[in-house]
């Protein structure tokens, strides 16, 4: 959310640069076609905002219409890796982590509402002695949860993510690392029963920020507020996928030797996709919570990790929308399948697992730009800026 | 041993193979299964050795033929892919076998305990280590000694020129997958002996396991047995300060700050990075 | 060119619009009759929010009854719900055979819990809202009931929890057919005190359960004046005992009280056979392995001891039926242990207080719903209608060669629960 | 022609050495680099030339000292020493084969972009990009993916990336290896275009190209400085002549 802001703060500024001027100096204007491709995927984030801001809330039943929020939610969470992974090469197996921290940050917060001022949440008394460590405290606040919402896991990803990457340690030891935090952050979240809840996590909320939680008309705007968020981060990614850091982060993953050479610290380009991806993951667990009314180790663990990552893998781990449908994809099926097929489903995400990344690396939204190549296309020639463009996330390694 | 299956098939190979740990889970259960079938317990558990051996990396082999021959240029989506193997391999094991973990009863001669340095070591545990310290041994002659490990060994350093060599690029890949998955099976049995078998105990092993072997440096032998030893040392050590669970964080910050430090692993190879 | 360039654009939009539409069309063809579920009338916003009493009364129309099992067929922890799931479909055979409820025959309703608490959330509230069952039973950890307490208070709907606990909690929409710790750990203490216990071992998962019990045991202890000489914790899915077993070694108690979840219990239990300890030397008394987990193990049990409000040893005609059924109906193999009886035991309950309130309506379900009894497999249980848990027997059990439990110790009648422990004097929630 | 004309801009490096595990693949060089010409490297295989370069420009780690503006370039990393002024080609044309040939231009020049104008698309082009464009001949060809580009083209555009980073010092390895003779000479004419106050040296094996163009030429040999001087005063040179003959065969396979 800081970063909407702080980006069309910046707009009236730019203006006068002549590099941010409207796109119609002489090679760049051209066709409508041209424009459309630019401009397609807005048109395209406005459809999406329709059906999850206008249609939803209006064809759904509350049960669904919350499923579709807690989807949204891990949508965000999927957003942040489609940009680490898709774009950028970092294949973040623990962005659990960071989803927890949001989400704790604003179960605590609930916790401490439903406790009343003063009071101590109840599991404290269950499981400890009734004092509350102090560093629950500022939780208290309403402001500074929201501010710790963003601001924690901006911190703690630069942190690890200035150790990880500036040491220059890629592909799979990144992998596996980010995994094996995942694992220490819920090992770490079950071992601390008397402040986290231990493996039960926290729950039995009441009200989020002064509204009662069974509301119907708090829920639908709980809603709202996570498909909201959905629509306004795919525009912040559309616009940072279009951007020359866009094209830089791409290029990094790429060639990060070339674009050292070309003056650029890779690790510095990698770290911002890398604190941003935590970011959204991390908003993504605070609106979460208070649509799921609980938060535990189980939700935040590297199992669940990969689960975000399965929706990003199906969807298209390099396309804009590819995460968003993919993690939608995902959780509906979880709920839906496997109400039907409670046990085949297992097998069913497994196998899908498999086949995506065996035969369609890129993802179902990969499968566009190659049905769209079978007609010859007057723009065919023109390197992918946008969204549909086919994954190359994958440099050869030698072997 | 899973550590010692994996350096096999991840340093030798750049595979990164999630689903080992289920192969873990696969000698577990074959172990389980030989006792039904051999039920003199004694005798069981030496037939059940190779057995776990054979069924795992046939597994494995499958798995390599099937999935992986085809993304060898693409190691994060290998790893990603057998993340989908170990979930459909779980279901399975809970589906054929139930939910319900089975017991591996260990034969007599395990029972005992025997004092060396003025700790008593049960015999189980002493079993495991010694089973350990054979597979290395095994593994580390038949790389340096046999013409099939000096093919493996070219292999890992120039895939193009040990294919114009005249050596068979795909049949290494193969058997390579097949010892290290083989290895992960043996390592099943072990760990039966210790907790017996429930369909979800590969995942408890594959992330330590994965940490031992990126700390060990990859594709080292003598490395991953160290950094196995030195983390169970670690870990059994803070446990004696702090509760368990806290033990197990500590020792994963460890691990993570130590790679932070030297991202090569203990011993480094002298060639190319494989990441 | 135009137009190819629009469809390229549109491509992701179709394919997101067929995702969302497919996921509200699936609602009508999973749960056809569902239909008339209030939610789908009530999602207009007219509903009220909860703690008023418009927010509805769940009742049943029609032939059928649906109830709601919700139990973990998948995960870690589908190893134990599956036993339970087992049990509830055995008694709606057996009730649906003998002419229902009220009339009605039960339909089942059956969800997967997937071992977490935000799926077992997600699927109370789908159905009580989506499909209207007149109750759920279901749930096993601590986590789970956690979960799915503020929906099904939210909802007003029922649930039926069949397994001991930690107590300190009671809610009107929930049955807790399970022990609370009046009912299991107390006994087990008054057990060890009658044994003349002087120091006690505590090992327990790192979990609300075993941090709970052993903040009461601890407090009782020192009421019987029993020495604790050591509490230690391990992961829930960790099977590396070995360091604690070293220190019980050491520390030599007379007893060890196990509160060790699930599948780590054989990794202690291991541990403990290498370092030389068994029921000869150093005896254990577990509230978590049953006869369904003792031979698991992997080690002979013999002569430990568990605590429980039944054992499949229990000596009634009750229990002969109840476990002639259920092998009839799942092998000849398979053991009868407390979760498994407790919610066999809580359908029946549930059975008798709605044909007492004669409505299948929550509030006139819960307004009669004390002093509901039923001749259970354990014996005889009642319900309490203030605090929704019901009175059982507390016994302990010491197992034999055939993994069964001989029962050693019986408490004098059905224990009336206390989930608060209100009763107990030396009981302090704000002293650890 | 500016041999002998002492710029400010001037890179100095001072025994340098490369230490492979004992291997020393550059021993000692001393090496002045002066601005204004094209200052051809020469030697045989494992002459230690692209070790030079990759020492200079942080890839590999090399002890002496290397001055350059008053800093010492081998204690910087690789993206400090490309932002103080100092760029390179690869033997390999490594060009962003996907991104268009305008958009790699412009990524190049981005490092006189301040960050936070990062997060904006491109929109007009800029005007040093403009005019690498014209000046590298493919302004036709700016919206093409750089993947198609032939051979050559690439190469020239690695050079224009050079450009609009605006570097002061340009080392090319084996630019014209592989091209067409034509191509070749659109080469050497380019750099003489861009050459003006910058140090341009190049990394070659080709003795024709080196004498049409050079304006000072540095033989290595097994990681030493063997001769410099003039293309005519090198030429003469006894021991250049003895190490070419005896690696001729060798040097036209690469050539």
């Amino acid at each position: 959310m800081t970063l909407t802001t702080t980006r069309s703060a910046n707009e009236p500024g730019g203006g006068a640069d002549p590099a941010v001027a409207p796109p119609a100096h002489g090679r760049r204007r051209a066709s409508p076609a041209r424009l459309l491709d630019t401009y397609g995927s807005l048109i395209a984030i406005g459809v999406i905002a329709v059906v999850l801001l206008v249609w939803a809330p209006s064809s759904l039943s509350q049960f669904r219409l919350d499923n579709l929020g807690k989807y949204c939610a891990l949508a965000l969470a999927s957003m942040g890796i489609g940009l680490a992974w898709g774009r950028g090469g970092m294949l973040v197996l623990g962005q659990g982590v960071f989803f927890g921290l949001g989400a704790y940050a604003m179960a605590m917060h609930m916790k401490l509402e439903a406790a009343g001022p003063g009071g101590v949440p109840d599991f404290m008394t269950l499981y400890g002695d009734g004092t509350m460590p102090s560093w629950w405290e500022p939780f208290r606040s309403a402001p500074f949860t929201i501010f710790a919402i963003v601001a924690l896991p901006a911190v703690v990803s630069f942190i690890l993510g200035y150790a990880i990457v500036k040491r220059r340690v890629k592909g799979a030891y990144f992998a596996i690392l980010t995994q094996a935090m995942a694992v220490a952050f819920a090992t770490l979240l079950i071992a601390t029963i008397k402040q986290t809840g231990g493996f039960n996590g926290l729950n039995t909320f009441s009200t989020v920020f002064g509204h009662n939680l069974f509301d119907p008309e708090v829920k639908r705007n709980l809603y709202r507020v996570a498909a909201g968020l959905v629509v306004v981060f795919l525009l912040v990614l559309w616009q940072l996928y279009r951007s020359r850091y866009g094209e830089l982060l791409v290029a990094t993953r790429d060639a990060e030797e070339r674009i050292r050479f070309l003056g650029y610290d890779p690790a510095n380009i990698k770290l911002v996709a890398f604190v941003i991806a935590a970011v959204m993951a991390s908003i993504g667990g605070a609106v979460f919570v208070p649509i799921a009314g609980i938060i535990s180790p189980t939700n935040v663990d590297a199992s669940a990790s990969i689960m975000l990552l399965a929706g990003v893998a199906l969807g298209g781990r390099a396309s804009l929308f590819g995460p968003v449908l993919g993690a939608i994809a995902v959780g509906y099926g979880r709920s839906t399948l496997s109400e039907t097929f409670p046990t085949q489903w297992t097998y069913f995400l497994g196998a899908l697992f498999i086949v995506v990344i065996v035969l369609l690396p890129g993802g179902v939204a990969s499968l566009w730009p190659k049905l769209r190549s079978r007609w010859p296309s007057p723009t065919a020639e023109t390197p992918a800026n946008g969204d549909h463009d086919v994954d190359r996330s994958q440099p050869a390694v030698p072997a | 041993m899973a550590a010692l299956g994996l350096t096999l098939t991840f340093g030798q190979m750049g595979v990164i193979n999630m689903a080992n740990g289920e192969f873990l889970m696969v000698g577990a259960y074959v172990a389980y299964l030989t006792q039904q079938v051999i039920t003199a317990v004694d005798l069981s558990i030496v037939f059940a050795l190779p057995m776990a051996f054979v069924v795992a990396g046939l597994l494995g082999l499958l798995l390599e033929v099937s999935v992986i021959q085809w993304m060898y240029q693409r190691p994060l989506d290998t790893l990603l892919a057998t993340v989908g193997v170990s979930l459909v391999l779980q279901q399975l094991a809970q589906d054929v076998f139930g939910a319900q973990g089975d017991p591996v009863a260990a034969p007599g001669w395990l029972d005992g305990r025997i004092s060396v340095f003025g700790y008593e070591w049960p015999h189980r545990q002493l079993f495991t280590i010694v089973l350990a310290l054979v597979a290395l041994g095994a593994l580390n002659a038949v790389l340096k000694y046999s013409s099939f490990g000096r093919q493996i060994r070219a292999t890992v350093q120039n895939r193009q020129l040990a294919e114009t060599l005249g050596v068979s690029t795909r049949n290494v890949d193969r058997i390579t997958f097949f010892l290290g998955s083989g290895l992960a099976g043996v390592g099943g049995v072990a760990i039966a002996l210790i907790s017996g078998t429930n369909p979800t105990l590969g995942t408890a092993y594959i992330i330590p396991a994965f940490l031992v072997v990126v700390v060990g440096g990859v594709g080292q032998l003598k490395g991953t047995v160290l950094a196995a030893w030195a983390v169970g040392v670690a870990t059994a050590f803070l446990t004696d300060w702090i509760s368990g669970s806290m033990a197990q964080v500590i020792a994963f910050a460890l691990v993570v700050i130590f790679l932070t430090i030297r991202p090569q692993g203990l011993f480094t190879v002298r060639t190319r990075s494989l990441a | 060119m135009r137009n190819r360039s629009a469809l390229r654009t549109a491509a992701p939009l179709i394919a997101g619009l067929a995702l969302v539409a497919s996921a509200c069309g699936g609602d009508d063809e999973a749960t056809p009759s569902a239909s008339d579920a209030p939610a789908d009338t009530e999602a207009g916003g007219s509903a009220a929010p909860a703690g008023t009493a418009a927010a509805g009364d769940i009742c049943v129309e029609g032939d059928t009854v649906k109830l709601g099992f919700l139990n973990s067929t998948s995960g870690p922890m589908a190893i134990s719900e599956q036993t339970v799931r087992d049990s509830l479909l055995l008694a709606a055979e057996e009730i649906n055979a003998a002419g229902g409820i009220l009339g009605k025959q039960i339909e089942p309703v059956e969800e997967d819990g997937q071992s977490e608490p935000t799926v077992f959330a997600e699927k109370i509230n789908k159905l009580l809202t989506e499909d209207g069952v007149a109750a759920v039973f279901g749930g096993w950890t601590s986590a789970s009931r956690k979960a799915m307490l503020p929906v099904v208070e939210g909802a007003n709907g029922l649930l039926f929890y069949p397994v001991q606990y930690e107590g300190l909690e009671a809610s009107p929409n929930i049955y807790y057919t399970g022990a609370t710790t009046n009912q299991q750990i107390i006994p087990a203490m008054d057990f060890l005190a009658s044994e003349g216990v002087e120091t006690l071992f505590l090992a327990g998962s790192d979990y609300v359960f075993p941090r709970t019990a052993n903040k009461i045991i601890k407090q009782y202890a020192a009421e019987l004046g029993i020495e604790i000489v050591g509490e230690e914790y391990v992961p829930l899915d960790s099977d590396d005992w070995t360091t604690q077993v070293a220190k019980i070694a050491e520390a030599q108690p007379d007893f060890v009280f196990n509160t060790i979840n699930g599948s780590s219990n054989v990794g202690f239990i291991k541990a403990y056979d290498e370092a030389g300890l068994g029921a000869d030397n150093s005896p254990i008394i577990s509230v978590s392995i049953a006869e369904e987990e003792a031979p698991a193990m992997g080690v002979d049990l013999t002569g430990q001891y568990a605590a429980w409000n039944y054992f499949q040893s229990v000596d009634s005609p009750e229990n002969a039926t109840f476990i002639a059924a259920f092998q009839a109906k799942y092998g000849a193999d398979r053991p009868t242990s407390d979760p498994m009886e407790a919610a066999y035991t809580s359908l029946y309950l549930y059975k008798n207080m709605v044909e007492k309130a004669e409505s299948f309506c929550v509030d006139a379900v819960n307004a009669s719903s004390d002093g509901v009894s039923f001749a259970a497999p354990e014996g005889l249980v009642t319900i309490n209608g203030d605090n929704h848990h019901i009175a059982k027997t507390g016994l302990i059990g010491q197992i034999n060669a055939d993994n069964q439990f001989d029962i050693v110790w019986s408490s004098e009648g059905p224990i009336e629960p206390d989930p608060f422990l209100e009763g107990y004097s030396w009981w302090d929630p704000n002293q650890n | 022609m500016t041999a002998s004309f002492l710029a400010e801009d001037y890179l100095e490096i001072r025994d340098l050495t490369v230490d492979f595990d004992g291997f020393k693949a550059v021993d000692g060089v001393d090496l002045t680099l002066l601005q204004g010409r094209l200052h051809f490297l020469i030697g045989p295989n494992g002459a230690g030339k692209t070790t030079l370069v990759d020492a200079l420009t942080g890839l590999v780690r090399g002890t002496g000292g290397a001055k350059f503006r008053d800093h010492d370039l081998l204690t910087m990393k690789s993206h400090m020493i490309v932002r103080l002024g100092i760029g390179r080609t690869f033997q390999t044309a490594s060009v962003f084969e996907q991104l268009s040939v305008l958009q790699n231009l412009d990524i190049a020049a981005g490092v006189h972009r301040a960050a936070r104008r990062s997060v904006f698309a491109r929109g007009r082009v800029p005007e040093r990009v403009e005019q690498a464009l014209e000046t590298i001949g493919l302004a036709d060809l700016a919206h093409r993916p750089a993947g198609i580009l032939a051979h050559g083209q690439k190469q020239w555009l690695e050079v224009g990336m050079l450009l609009v980073q605006d570097a002061k010092v340009m080392f090319l390895d084996e630019t014209v290896a592989g091209m067409s003779s034509g191509e070749r000479e659109e080469t050497g004419e380019l750099l003489k275009r861009i050459v003006g106050d910058r140090t341009i040296v190049v990394i070659e094996h080709d003795m024709d190209f080196m004498r049409r163009y050079a304006d000072f030429v540095t033989v290595m040999h097994t990681g030493r400085v063997l001769a410099e001087g003039t293309v005519a005063e090198v030429q003469a040179d006894q021991r250049v002549q003895e190490v070419y003959l005896g690696t001729a065969t060798e040097a036209a396979t690469h050539g």
